[in-house]
């Protein structure tokens, strides 16, 4: 493990993805209360409705290409989770399978320049940026450690690994950040203190992704 | 949690269901996607559509009809819609004279109606939305989410869903709908807090001494938790930010709300309009027009909000123009 | 206690006040007696009033106006009148056509309303009382106080009003307001007490998870204290006991209205009226029409009364004639 | 003391609805949970607010005839108090005051009649009687003692003695009824257990102006 070159298929990534939604499942309660602090309070109830038309629709189908499988993802999430949430997250995953096209298999180099398209959606969408206190302080962060590893030629475990502890990382820092977008927003400099929940389900759904991929990689 | 429901995941759907069948002849359900349209779709105009997250009930699905608007479509609750509801709702809309989308301001709602926007542009219909942000609670930034979109909305339907009716086009509606934006203006505060079905506890905890000022009707947090006041101090802090904002000044004529939340009881509503007739007759500002009930809710939350419209002449025309929709209704 | 209010001791007056303020070009208030009054008094016809404990609004003081009350009398919170503003109110609106008073069945209320008949009588005016007694939540008894009287006095007093406005006689509408309170039946649950301001203490303690089924609107406790159940549940019980009273039967036309008790958002009363219309659907009763709102309220309890009415084409007729009150407009 | 003839003036009455007053604002709050318990939570405060303006109205004002006094007292009662309570207790005292008359004493067999015609009223507008769980519960047993003794000729303070005693044990007695008038009736036999509040009001006020009326007596 480590050194061997992981190829990510779309079957491979379908089970990542359940496992995100197993990951958004699990921490439903905490997303919620975390929004309930500096938000709305339904944070989790998004996305698990999201996550669970997610996995109504993809599961047991079988996908030929990425750019099919992720647009279904996209439009479950944006036509079911509504909030904010849904057209950030649709979006992610819009310009992820817009960027992988219609590949079966994609490196792991691919996936970064997916991911990265990805967070340029969220980021065109959302008019945000790093700092703003929103899931760009996990989605920035991860997509930046997981290039810069990519083209450093890091082993992919450890690239993955490293991504991961970025996003981490990210969504810690959220906790000392005063919202500038979203809901949170309008407490100004009351929204310190709390983590931003769209930071913790984007790093629930990027961990739980990235440890699917890595356990396929292990099992090969 | 203490609801008359069956199950939070059907709460919406069943009560939209219960707004149709007692509004039949007014309402009815798009056959595919959430939406309550005007079953009267006759008249050539401009179909004017409005939504938002559900549980600010009589907003947005009391508000379609004669007057008003063509359709809203109700997301979950506290939960803005999805862009299909938008699209499918002004598809089924459409009467060939484009169509307007009123949005409250919340990032989630303007994202989702963006979307629609453009599905429906790259369709070739004709379609514009404004944007209401009349909460002064929140300051207004450009580096920001901005302020959100509360009571200015219904004033917004009311007007412009007059001036539809008289036949005006896309391009006036949205330059008066603007105009209404421009110069309406909102305040709230909460005694109590809403809870989400779905989550099942109140979305914040307050002492029962305590109060919030400058509540979102999402039971998003305001600017300050204070202790409990009386009405009339209550009173001078909301219409003290709101008049200051604009700013309103003496010798204007307003429009104002005084809107419950949805747990505070009329008898209170009526008491907290004296207090704020008594504050705007003292620094000379003008009621000529008023509504005192529950407009824009939050679920089950206590509390209230005031919202103040400059008037002009136009504005009070169209706000006395008939109206036939579920809450609110005159001339007919 | 939370509350939008300055003072207990001030309440009604403050926000009878408000309501005045709010509805100016419809009321004023009686210069000596708390009494809410028409503006527009010009007409001969039989003076139409009402009145009971405040905490009950819109009831009565919101359906002063055309084509429903002539003058209301508010007691203080949850409790009845004094016979001098009954005596007062109809002084002041008396046209020599007669006065009806439409009494709600509590000891209070009966007591204090037949005194003021009884000052009235002995200075020669006409006046004649109809006892509304709908709630089938306590069992009728010549032994006992009677029934309650609750949501059926909004039937009473639109449809009633309607028949004064055509220049019925007293005698004429007492039969029918009699009519109307023999084909009307009320019940209501609560899942939480109302605080009475003066007190400052929920009227009653309940659990989290219980209900109560058969509440008073003065929060009186009910039939059973039971678990909180689903909207399709209650509205069973609820329904059942009505339909199963009067009886309503198969075929019969009804006039139906879901009333909150002040604390239950609109969302939960429009799903509480799709389980109302499921059910009578399924027993062939036909709603014919329809309220659903805050009509007659226990403060901000929450909680739901259901009321049903057979119509006849005269009661539906009288129904949809055109009102004008602060709480019911329609037709003009 | 007892064996000496109470005579009881109007100026002395005063003093003893005024100490009957007092002790109904002590116990306002105790009424109004009795009430929240079986009735709808107000006696307490309607009959606080009724004896506030019997206060101001007959407090240091000079009265020469039981009529005039009582009649005050009735009105200022039916006027401010509303509820079931106000007519009830303002047929009492008008009552009674028509019965005394228009002279400035009374003796106890005076009193006792002008009671006797109190009760009268009460019982006649509310269509009530005895064990229906209300404040007759107390009015009749207080008046039949009174009298009967009077009849009896037992010394004066022993009379009214008796009958605050009987007034007592009726007021007591009312736990244990089924409520047949006024609010409590809703309930049926969930009314069981608990003191009618107009009961015990009725001994409140009786109890106080009697202690009043033979500490007046003993001052002699
Ligand atoms: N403009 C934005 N850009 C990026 N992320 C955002 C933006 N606005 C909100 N978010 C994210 O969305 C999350 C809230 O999502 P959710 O609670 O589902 O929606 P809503 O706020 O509409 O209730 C926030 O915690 C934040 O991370
Ligand atoms: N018909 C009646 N006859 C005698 N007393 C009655 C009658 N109805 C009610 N009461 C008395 O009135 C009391 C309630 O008074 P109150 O609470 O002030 O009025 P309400 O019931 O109108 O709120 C009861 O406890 C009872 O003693
Ligand atoms: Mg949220
Ligand atoms: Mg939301
Ligand atoms: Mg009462
Ligand atoms: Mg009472």
């Amino acid at each position: 493990m480590g050194d061997v070159i992981l190829v990510i298929s779309v079957e491979n990534f379908i089970k990542s993805l359940l496992s995100s939604a197993n990951a958004v499942f699990a921490s439903k309660d905490m997303l919620t209360e975390l929004d309930a602090a500096i938000g709305d309070g339904d944070h989790g109830i998004n996305l698990d409705r999201g996550f669970k038309t997610v996995k109504e629709k993809i599961e047991g189908k079988s996908y030929t290409a990425f750019s099919e499988l992720l647009r279904d993802v996209a439009k479950a999430l944006l036509f079911s989770v509504g909030g904010a949430s849904g057209p950030l997250y649709g979006q992610f995953f819009l310009k992820m399978g817009m960027k992988l096209g219609s590949k079966p298999e994609a490196t792991l180099e691919e996936f970064a320049n997916a991911v990265k398209a990805g967070v340029g959606g969220v980021k065109s969408i959302g008019k945000g940026e790093r700092f703003d206190k929103t899931m760009l302080d996990v989605l920035i962060p991860f997509s930046e450690v997981l290039s810069t590893c990519v083209n450093e030629k890091t082993p992919c475990a450890e690239c993955l690994k490293r991504a991961i502890e970025a996003a981490r990382e990210g969504r810690d820092e959220t906790i000392n950040l005063i919202a500038r977008k979203g809901r949170a927003s309008y407490l100004g400099e009351r929204s310190v203190g709390h983590m931003d929940p769209g930071a913790a389900s984007s790093f629930l759904i990027l961990e739980a992704m990235c440890q699917a991929l890595l356990s396929v990689e292990t099992d090969r | 949690m203490k609801k008359l429901i069956n199950s939070p995941e059907d709460v919406v759907s069943e009560s939209v269901e219960g707004l149709v069948f007692a509004h039949e002849s007014l309402l009815e359900l798009h056959p595919s996607a959430r939406v309550v349209m005007r079953r009267d779709r006759r008249r050539e105009k401009v179909a004017l559509i409005s939504g938002g997250g559900s549980g600010h009930e009589p907003l947005h699905v009391g508000y379609v009809g004669y007057g008003m608007l063509d359709a809203a479509c109700p997301g979950e609750i506290f939960t803005s819609p999805t862009p299909d509801q938008m699209y499918e709702a002004a598809k089924a809309t459409d009467r060939g004279q484009g169509i307007l989308f009123i949005v409250k301001n919340y990032t989630g709602d303007t994202m989702n109606f963006s979307i629609a926007v453009d599905l429906l542009t790259a369709e070739d219909y004709s379609v514009e939305q404004v944007v209401i942000a009349d909460d002064v609670a929140v300051q207004d930034s450009l580096y920001t989410a901005g302020r959100r979109g509360v009571g200015g909305t219904v004033f917004a339907e009311k007007i412009v869903g007059a001036k539809a009716e008289e036949g005006a086009s896309l391009e006036e509606l949205k330059e008066l709908c603007e105009k209404v934006s421009n110069d309406v203006r909102s305040m709230g505060v909460a005694l109590t807090s809403p809870t989400v079905p779905a989550s099942g506890k109140p979305t914040f905890e307050i002492a029962t001494d305590e109060m919030e000022i400058g509540i979102g009707i999402h039971g998003e947090p305001g600017r300050e938790r204070v202790k409990l006041r009386t009405a009339k101090e209550i009173v001078e802090v909301m219409a003290k930010a709101i008049v200051e904002d604009l700013p309103f000044v003496a010798g204007d004529q307003v429009a104002v709300m005084v809107n419950g939340m949805g747990g505070s009881p009329l008898i209170e509503l009526y008491l907290v309009y004296r207090e704020l007739k008594n504050y705007l007759d003292k620094i000379g500002i003008g009621i000529s027009r008023s509504l005192v009930g529950n407009y824009i809710t939050s679920l089950e939350m206590q509390g209230v909000s005031i919202t103040l419209l400059r008037l002009d002449e136009e504005l009070k025309r169209l706000w006395d123009a008939p109206v036939f929709t579920p809450a609110l209704r005159w001339g007919m």
